[in-house]
């Protein structure tokens, strides 16, 4: 068919959230609701295609800055715009590695050893940018910065350490929690980076009558508790419908 | 007039100037090798372009540089059989016979089907793919082709290379019936004194 | 005749057989129009047209369905064109998946029908036009199928280019199950949860299996092309 | 000369080049060899040689740098060996950008190669023969010079697809600057910053200049190599 | 003996069937058109393989199939001029003919390449590409490509075809040279009367 299956809403979500919210969808559709069709890439992509005018009805950004652009260009129903999840950042390392590791300069380095600290690209990816604000403010930036190998996003990261590539990896406590091949050595403190929020919005061009009855959805007690299962944090402020 | 022609060609660094009006029905050319008996061959059919000069084969224009008159080969209906045999590889032998008759008007067909597979003895070889061919029952292809797109005039380049003294008979005595009967204007390049002089007294020597 | 494959899984591959299919067959003609032209004309800008050609290959995946969405796009000027006259959109449609792997593909089988089009001796083609044949005719009849060869390895390089296209594709259209989902798609999202090692594998080997299909076929293909190919 | 580009830019430049040139001109033999040995032999296997050589074509790129870290990482087993050996490791270096470069390029540059070789004339081959080379010299002499157009499209294609190599690349050797961080890692860092299109568009421009570049050389090399090619 | 044949082999459909031995230095093979001709050439050669028999050329056995032996084409050391001439397209002319010359051993030479050019009348082609020349220079070359390379016979497939009388003539002359003066083996297929009858009185008829 030339129409995507359904009628549910067309959902752009962080590849991150796919477990999640794909949980939350079927739970969403067990209430009676059309299944919602989801998509998932990096937030970039999916921000380039809203700005790119396709007919999407709710999108969930890993970033704030990748919803902001749109949020710019006039593309959010007004009112709307919400942060749904929060996140943390933490340090893995391989399943056989027992010891928790106190994040210092020296304990860090150490852990190491010759191997490198695998994190998404500081630079670019948000997760990097929240790892490289948290060894910032603990001061271990500089100790590590040339240790570091830059990836395309978290999953790869966690990979790298699930090969044994990586002694260490910097990544969200969700992708921890998924993987069964890792354990966590070190979380960092709430306040040692900017909170990691994932804002959500319904799309101003949107003609399905139930996304925005989705996106509370999400944010509903229902919607929390499966996403906070899978690791997630709720964040205070509920979605203003 | 079967061909009135006046050329002046360059080809590589030889120049080559012809000027020839024959009224016979086979004109020869002969020459020494690398005089351009095939580079004239090849502007008669088209595939040559001459600086200068004009060419009439019987009574129509195919060239005329004056007149802006250069006809594209496949309006000269030229029956040109190669030096080097041309036969198209990825075409069976009996594909090959057919691909000029196929493109021409059955009206003016003027020799038979059967009666060229006969003649030239290769009847046997329509199933064949080229590259399995002799080289004599490749160049036996070449005339067959040439000859069932019912042409308007030949040019035959060394038609009976690699050829045995009978097939080579046969396929001369058909030559002079088609001059005979049909009276269709042939160019002859040849070597050899035998066919030329059984052919024709019309020579023109180039190189 | 499920294989162990889902109902989901199933779908994918069917999506992915679809968009490649229909990109390899709307490019072909594309293609070898190209490729002729770049093999035996020469005009001002034909390195040009050869550099647009490459393109594909030598941009970022992304970057390529990023130009995609700014030029196809509902905002996109051809896009907006083709919404205005048409209704009709190619984001999130598997017609723009189709789009992607096209272009992705063009480049590889341009440079394929191009070599064996450049191989193909013109004169024969000569003695085509002495036969009567005008220059359309002796193309379809000596050149064309003279470069079947090079069709044929376009074709299954552009297939197999097709069933891996990634980075344009979700970038341009998304990764909507039913639409733009393709294997390699499917791939991407399964990588994307830890554990999912089993169904990434599983469709990997859809993906290869699929590819030595096009394989087989076109090694046929192209030992009957060459029958009549010199012998000793 | 700075062409507006920063001094890490230039870092990025020459790093590409570096990557793709030696990725290319060590792939060429093993290409050239994977051609000739699937144009010219048959032995059983000779399908699955050719699929294992389209693999990197057909499967997503991020599921070949996979592949790759599986097999050279530290705990693979080639990998393993290389370290224990040679104490050598391609992870996060720029030689494992180059062999997954190589990779990516190889089944275009075999296909390009085949097909050229495919069209040489085997009795030229036997007429070598006859004239005292053996078969290593009538190869050498004959069949490689005949089928150089296919080396060159093959050399340029594999060029052209290693500079814009970034699936696989980024996978296995991940995006570090100065080792591993190549054009098309550098357009995706800059794609991920909102705003930072201009200067994804300055790198871009360089690929295309790069592969621009490549296209005009073998052109050149290409109409040099046919120059004894049918003349009317 | 100059050349001992005794072999059975198979083209396509044709089966073929030799037995003949010749002290003569020069042996003339005749036959229709499709005979195998060029077939018993390609077994001399070691281009193909025959399905029994034995080739022996002037004492030295290229091929028993009972001994097992089979010597390669590039040891046989034969002088071949293939009917299709076979020039290399990507080597000049002067690279053609030096192709088979640099592989022997200056002291196994027997003709010199200036005499070569000198008598085929090639010395101006040498910078040419094969694709450029004429029929007749085409012949020349592969005949001076096949004589330069030192060999110990020389199989000749129709080698005048294409040349005009003249140059048929020197050519000819040098073939009695090399008959008279150095003894090399060949054999020479020709549909030409007067070219066999001038140069041996020892036959084959095949086909
Ligand atoms: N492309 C070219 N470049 C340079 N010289 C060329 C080219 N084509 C042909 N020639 C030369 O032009 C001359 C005429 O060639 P042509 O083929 O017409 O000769 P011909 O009389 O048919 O000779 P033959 O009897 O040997 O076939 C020859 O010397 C040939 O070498
Ligand atoms: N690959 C093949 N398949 C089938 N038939 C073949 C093949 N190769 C050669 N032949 C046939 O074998 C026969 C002998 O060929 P050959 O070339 O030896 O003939 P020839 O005596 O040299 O003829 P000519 O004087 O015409 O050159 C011919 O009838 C030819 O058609
Ligand atoms: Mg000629
Ligand atoms: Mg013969």
């Amino acid at each position: 068919s030339e129409q995507p299956q359904a009628a549910g809403p067309v959902v752009l979500a962080a590849s991150s959230l796919q477990e999640s919210l794909q949980d939350v969808a079927e739970a969403w559709a067990k209430e009676g609701h059309a299944q919602p069709v989801l998509s998932f890439a990096a937030s970039s992509a999916l921000a380039r295609q809203v700005l790119g005018g396709a007919p999407a009805d709710v999108f969930v950004s890993a970033d704030e800055h990748w919803m902001d652009p749109v949020d710019q260009a006039g593309l959010l129903r007004p009112g709307t715009r919400a942060d749904l999840l929060a996140n943390a950042m933490v340090l893995v390392a391989p399943k056989n590695e027992t010891e928790p590791l106190p994040l210092t300069g020296n304990d860090l380095t150490q852990a190491l050893g010759q191997g490198p600290l695998a994190m998404a690209d500081p630079d670019a990816v948000p997760a990097g940018k929240y790892g490289k604000a948290a060894l910032r403010q603990l001061g271990l930036w500089n100790a590590v910065e040339n240790r570091i190998v830059r990836t395309e996003n978290v999953r790869a990261a966690l990979a790298l350490v699930e090969a044994g590539e990586a002694p260490l990896g910097l990544i969200y406590a969700t992708d921890a929690q998924a993987s069964d091949k890792v354990r966590i050595v070190a979380s960092f403190p709430t306040g040692s980076h900017p909170p990691i929020r994932y804002p959500v919005a319904v799309l101003a061009t949107s003609d399905s009558p139930e996304a925005e009855a989705f996106a509370r959805f999400l944010a509903s007690g229902k919607g929390q508790a499966i996403f906070i299962r899978h690791g997630f944090g709720a964040v205070q402020n509920e979605p203003t419908p | 007039m079967s061909f009135e022609l006046s050329i002046r060609h360059r080809v590589g660094e030889r120049s080559l100037t012809l000027d020839t009006r024959s009224d016979a029905r086979i004109t020869g050319i002969v020459g020494p090798s690398g005089a351009g008996k095939t580079s004239v061959l090849n502007c008669v059919a088209g595939l040559a372009r001459p600086a200068e000069g004009r060419i009439v084969v019987d009574g129509v224009t195919l060239f005329d540089r004056a007149n802006r008159i250069d006809l594209p080969p496949e309006h000269r209906r030229a029956g040109y059989v190669f030096q080097d045999n041309r036969l198209f590889p990825h075409l069976r032998v009996g594909a090959n016979l057919s691909y000029g008759e196929r493109l021409t008007d059955p009206a003016e067909r003027w020799i038979g089907h059967d009666e060229v597979l006969d003649f030239l003895g290769i009847g046997h070889l329509v199933q064949r793919w080229p590259a399995t061919l002799s080289g004599g029952e490749a160049r036996r292809v070449a005339i067959g082709r040439a000859l069932l797109a019912a042409p308007r005039f030949l040019l035959l380049d060394e038609p009976l290379t690699s050829l045995d003294a009978a097939r080579r008979e046969e396929i001369l005595r058909v030559i002079e019936r088609i001059r005979d009967e049909l009276a269709i204007p042939m160019i002859l390049v040849s070597h050899s004194r035998d066919e030329i002089d059984r052919l024709t007294g019309t020579l023109i020597t180039i190189g | 005749m499920s294989l162990g494959l889902s109902e989901s899984e199933w779908a994918v591959v069917v999506l992915s057989l679809k968009v490649s299919l229909v990109a390899i067959l709307a490019t072909l003609p594309v293609a070898y129009g190209l490729a002729w032209v770049l093999a035996r004309r020469s005009f001002p800008g034909k390195l040009l047209l050869d550099g647009l050609v490459h393109l594909p290959l030598v941009l970022p995946p992304v970057v390529t369905g990023w130009l995609l969405l700014l030029v196809f796009g509902r905002a996109g000027p051809v896009g907006g064109w083709l919404q205005e006259t048409f209704g009709f959109s190619l984001v999130f449609r598997w017609t723009g998946a189709a789009l992607a792997a096209a272009i992705m593909a063009l480049p590889l089988m341009v440079r394929a029908m191009r070599l064996s089009i450049e191989s193909v001796d013109r004169r024969l083609v000569a003695a085509a036009r002495t036969l009567g044949a005008g220059p359309f005719r002796a193309f379809r009849t000596i050149t064309l199928p003279l470069s079947l060869p090079g069709i044929w390895a376009g074709a299954v390089l552009g297939f197999a280019r097709s069933l891996g296209e990634f980075g344009a594709t979700i970038t341009f259209v998304s990764n909507i199950p039913g639409q733009t989902r393709t294997l390699p798609l499917a791939i991407y999202t399964g990588l994307q949860v830890p554990g999912a090692e089993a169904e990434v594998t599983r469709l990997a080997i859809i993906s290869v299996v699929l590819s030595l299909a096009a394989l087989v076929a076109s090694e046929a293909l192209i030992r009957r092309a060459g029958r009549g190919a010199h012998v000793l």
